[in-house]
């Protein structure tokens, strides 16, 4: 964590991501779907591993549920 | 209106250059597919796949396009923009196009290399990476360099031999500068070192390098001082030193951190006394003295070291303790050597050689586990070997422990004034451990010896000369030009409520009583995005960054 | 209660402590916002209390900012409840206000207006009339939690889809002062499409309500539609205090976790 | 210093949303909706809320504009006035009542409206009336 190029600048992330992901949860819309982690471009098999990770978390989640929200009603 | 803003007005008209990096990138996907789609992509108007585009013919290939297709957006897919995208975007200047109206897509890095062996996929992957790279540089705009002055005078703090190395060589090419040791010597811990691992004697190697610099008129000397202050920025640091004439303000242009560290003292570890049990540093001095009198010696390496308080391995003691062992076998032959260690840590063939040479010469080496670490007692020093599975007993008449170098104490208060970062260990953190491993993430501050890692003297002394040759490459420039990727605060929006200010990691953002707005100092801001991430009416904004460009890309995702 | 009230302020205006105050006038059967200049001129002077106390408060804070951005060397007095008190801490620390510029006049909220807004403090530090009462717990937001996710769901999306985009909210919001407001960007918020993009729209007024909110409860109030809005920064509210021991609000010299470098503060 | 809020009907419908014009030292700062108002108790919707805001619009009509050689050029009301009503004139006479149409506007008053629709019918002779004031 106290690896950032820019000094803060995760820890300063890592804050807010804390707040939205409750605040998904709190509209109903499941906190998993939303993820912060610290990679380093020199990590391609941690990234390889996290992307892989994450997605095995998405698929049983399915797709989200305001994508179907598309199809805007009329006003 | 000048001809870069005149580009705002013209429909996009987008290159994009495909690179195969040989078999790098076409080896795991299919880049005539991908540059086929990149034809489809709306504001495209020509595409050219590469077998390597930053060579000279690829350069060529940009340049010409640029001006017989009249691009006014250049995307270049190929690999990390860390190391090319400098290269890609003064190509495009030469070629008479705003260098940053260019953006990289990264295919290598992020697409060839993380998905071997799924061409379908990868293929799929640069496709939508470069969808992306061209929605955002479609919003792309053209951006004035920032200029400004240089002082040519360099501060270098610590009088040991990365920092003598380093005032040597920036001296050597004509600039001024400031050595600030705070204790009344110079030369550091190599003063207390009997002899090298290349064979010369330290103190010959030292006096040899500390007349030189005393000797030379664009050096000045300061024993016993410390730099109490740091302010300003690169070209232009304002500095406050307390010397034992006192205080003394003064301007320099870089800033080179050579503050060393020190060796661990074993205070309970293996029975440590200082003098049955003796660390590294005081065999040292032992060899210096030449007052030797044992005839039983076993070294213990990793202590202190790889341990929960300190996890990382100091990783020259390995190298010192064997060639201590070897100075000892060499002028004592009868004595009896024993090395126990975890792992040797002998890197480099000249090392590596030395661990032969050492068992040549009847010094034996036995491995401990660190879960059943040796035990000293007196006169006897009892470890499990693994090997016959028995606990062996040693008698000893002298413990030798290997410690490892840990961060002066005042490491943290020297991180806090300069505002650079330190690593888990209370060591110095270099920007990029592979491409920028000797300059700090600030601009102008840099990093050598033992302060950043436990370095020998050969290495230390190398980084030294390597940082006066980064130093040299800014401060033998006109004038600093610095990227224009800075923040810019609207100061019609701003609100002056100061989110961003107490976010700004580099104290780039000052607050204007007068206009009651925020306002930013271009040349110390990194351009890390902190405030227009925090600023509530989007009023800061990051240059080439800035909302409506990611949002054009994370719309084309 | 009304009489202390207007006690202090006539004090204030005759001593020539403020140039002003910003209180409440009731004229022609309404109450509106009013800059009380000269201490005979009182007789106007309400709290509020219409059909139900506290029915018609308005951002007192916010005509102070008005007033005080053209009036910088002045000092100003003001009519603050628990809420408005904390809000202009928050507007100290947002550089919008000046401490020392600002004078206050506290009221407590009586039991019935606290229990009807959940509020957690229903009266200022720097109390002149009405009497203390105590504080109510957030039921609301627990009971929420309570709800399975899906449930959540459709309750917030049915809610979202009911908004006009007239930002209201917004607009009555003491806390909101940017001369230009990220939901009028058009790379975040599509313009002039309803529905609202759900949940970005709500979502991202709330965000940017985290460390603000002093839950005044003014954008429910204003909310053509009935949409809970306070409900969803009382949870923002309660995020910050759990997560990061921060409640927006809660002294002069405050400093909010999400505007400082570095970690979450130890809680 | 000029501080007031004075209270006033929404223009923008016939709705009839009561609301606040704040004012400092004469010029318009903000809109708020009255809260004690029956018809709208303190909600506005969207126009409501950026009343302040055409009232001082720099884009705002404050002279008649009259389209001279190509261009629109400002003019006195006598001027305007004439030529409304010689156009109207010519109009009507060359296609007949119905070929005028009247459009009015809900920003005006009833009785505004009214002389609108009285003059379209009475004076001019058409049916064709309609306005923008059916919210």
């Amino acid at each position: 964590m106290s690896e950032c190029n820019y000094l803060y600048g995760n820890y300063c992330a890592e804050k807010r991501v804390t707040v939205l992901s409750q605040m998904l949860d709190f509209c109903g819309i499941e906190k998993d779907r939303l993820r912060a982690r610290w990679v380093s471009s020199a990590e391609a098999p941690e990234f390889v591993e996290e992307i892989n990770e994450f997605i095995d978390v998405l698929k049983p989640l399915g797709p989200s549920p305001l994508k179907k929200q598309t199809s805007k009603d009329v006003a | 209106m000048n001809m870069n803003d005149l580009i705002l007005y013209e429909e996009p008209r987008i290159g994009v250059f495909v690179c195969d990096c040989g078999s790098n990138i076409a080896g795991h996907l299919d880049c005539a597919d991908v540059a086929e789609y990149a034809k489809t992509l709306p504001n495209v108007v020509y595409v050219k796949e590469n077998l390597y585009t930053c060579s000279e013919a690829g350069i060529v290939e940009i340049k010409k396009a640029i001006k017989g297709q009249n691009l006014n957006r250049v995307v270049v897919a190929s690999c990390s923009p860390r190391t090319h995208q400098p290269l890609f975007s003064s190509s495009c200047a030469e070629a008479g196009l705003n260098p940053y109206l260019f953006e990289m897509v990264n295919i290598r890095d992020q697409c060839s290399w993380v998905h071997m062996g799924k061409r379908d996929d990868a293929t799929q992957k640069a496709k939508e990476l470069i969808r992306m790279g061209v929605a955002k540089s479609a919003g792309l705009e053209p951006q004035e360099e920032i200029e400004s002055s240089l002082v040519r005078k360099v501060l270098v703090m610590g009088g040991g031999i990365a920092g003598l190395s380093a005032a040597q060589a920036l001296a050597d090419m004509g600039l001024d500068i400031m050595l600030v040791e705070k204790t009344s010597n110079f030369g550091g811990l190599l003063q207390q070192v009997h002899q090298l691992d290349t064979g010369g004697s330290a103190r010959a190697l030292l006096s040899k390098i500390i007349d030189d610099v005393q000797s030379r008129s664009n050096i000045t000397c300061y024993t016993k001082a410390i730099v109490k202050e740091t302010g300003g920025y690169i070209g232009n640091f304002e500095i406050k030193i307390d010397t034992q004439n006192g205080l003394i303000k003064d301007k320099v242009g870089c800033i080179v951190v050579a503050t060393g560290a020190v060796p661990l003292i074993p205070k309970g570890l293996f029975g440590y006394d200082g003098e049955t049990v003796i660390s590294l540093m005081e065999l040292e001095q032992k060899l210096k003295k030449d007052d030797l009198t044992a005839r039983r010696i076993v070294f213990i390496q990793c202590a202190g070291a790889r341990t929960k308080e300190r996890e990382y391995c100091s990783r020259i003691c390995c190298m010192i303790g064997v060639k201590n062992a070897m100075i000892v076998k060499e002028k004592y032959p009868l004595i009896d050597v024993r090395i126990l260690y975890r792992d040797m840590q002998m890197y480099g063939t000249h090392k590596e050689q030395m661990l032969w040479d050492a068992r040549g010469k009847g010094i034996q080496f036995d491995v401990y586990n660190p879960d059943n670490p040796p035990e000293v007692k007196e006169g006897k020093v009892s470890f499990f070997q693994s090997i016959t599975g028995k606990i062996i007993d040693l008698d000893t008449d002298l413990v030798v422990l290997s410690t490892p170098l840990v961060p002066r104490s005042d490491a943290p208060a020297v991180a806090n004034m300069m505002r650079v970062p330190t690593d888990q260990n209370g060591f110095f953190l270099e920007a990029h451990a592979k491409l920028r491993p000797l300059d700090f993430a600030a601009d102008g501050i840099f990093v050598c010896g033992s302060g950043r890692y436990p370095a020998t003297s050969t290495e230390a002394r190398t980084q030294g000369l390597g940082v006066a040759s980064r130093v040299a490459a800014i401060l033998f420039k006109d004038k600093l030009v610095k990227s224009a990727i800075v923040a810019k605060i609207n100061p019609e929006s701003c609100v002056g409520c100061k989110a961003c200010l107490t976010m700004c990691p580099y104290e780039a953002i000052t607050y204007n009583r007068d206009k009651r707005i925020c306002e930013i100092n271009e040349i110390l801001c990194k351009g890390c995005g902190n405030c227009a991430a925090t600023c509530p009416s989007h009023s800061a904004q990051l240059c080439g960054y800035k909302p409506e460009q990611l949002l054009a890309q994370i719309g084309a995702a | 209660m009304i009489d202390i009230v207007r006690q202090k302020i006539s004090k204030l205006l005759s001593d020539g402590s403020v140039k002003g105050v910003v209180a409440l006038a009731m004229a022609n059967g309404h109450v509106a916002p009013c800059l009380f200049q000269k201490e005979d001129d009182l007789e106007p002077l309400c709290l509020g209390d219409t059909k139900k106390p506290g029915d018609a408060r308005y951002p007192l804070n916010k005509v102070l900012i008005t007033i005080a951005r053209q009036y910088p060397e002045d000092v100003f007095g003001v009519l603050v409840r628990g809420c408005d008190e904390r809000g202009l801490y928050v507007l100290y620390r947002l550089n919008q206000l000046e401490p020392d510029k600002v004078m206050t006049i506290g009221i407590a909220c009586p039991q019935e207006l606290a229990k009807a807004c959940e509020c957690k403090k229903p009266y200022p530090d720097e109390l002149v009339a009405g009497e203390k009462t105590e504080g109510i717990t957030q039921q609301g937001v627990q009971d929420m939690e309570d709800m399975d996710l899906s449930k959540r769901f459709s309750f917030w999306k049915n809610q979202f889809s009911k908004c006009v985009k007239c930002y209201g909210c917004r607009d009555i919001c003491p806390m909101c002062f940017c001369r230009e407001c990220s939901l009028e960007c058009e790379d975040i918020i599509s313009k002039g499409e309803l529905p609202v993009d759900i949940p970005v729209f709500h979502l991202t007024r709330a965000m940017h309500m985290t460390d603000r909110c002093i839950d005044c409860g003014l954008c429910d109030e204003t909310c053509p539609s009935g949409i809970p809005l306070r409900l969803l920064y009382k949870k923002t509210s309660k995020i910050m205090n759990a997560e990061f021991g921060f409640t927006s609000g809660i002294n002069k010299n405050e400093q909010s976790p999400l505007n400082l470098m570095g970690p979450a503060p130890e809680k | 210093m000029d501080y007031r809020n004075t209270l006033t009907t929404c223009t923008y419908c016939g709705c009839g949303c009561n609301l606040f014009l704040e004012s400092l030292d004469g010029k318009l700062t903000h809109t708020t909706p009255c809260k004690t108002s029956p018809v709208n108790e303190g909600k506005l919707c969207i126009k409501g809320w950026n009343v302040h805001q055409f009232v001082q619009s720099e884009k705002r009509l404050n002279k008649p504009l009259l389209r001279k050689d190509g261009k629109l050029t400002e003019v006195s009301w006598d001027e305007a006035l004439d030529f409304t009503v010689s156009k109207l004139k010519e109009i009507k006479e060359a296609n007949g009542s119905d070929s005028v149409g009247f459009f009015a506007s809900a920003k005006v008053t009833n009785e505004e409206n009214y002389l609108m629709q009285k003059f379209a019918r009475a004076a001019i002779g058409t049916n064709s009336v309609d306005h923008c004031a059916r919210l």
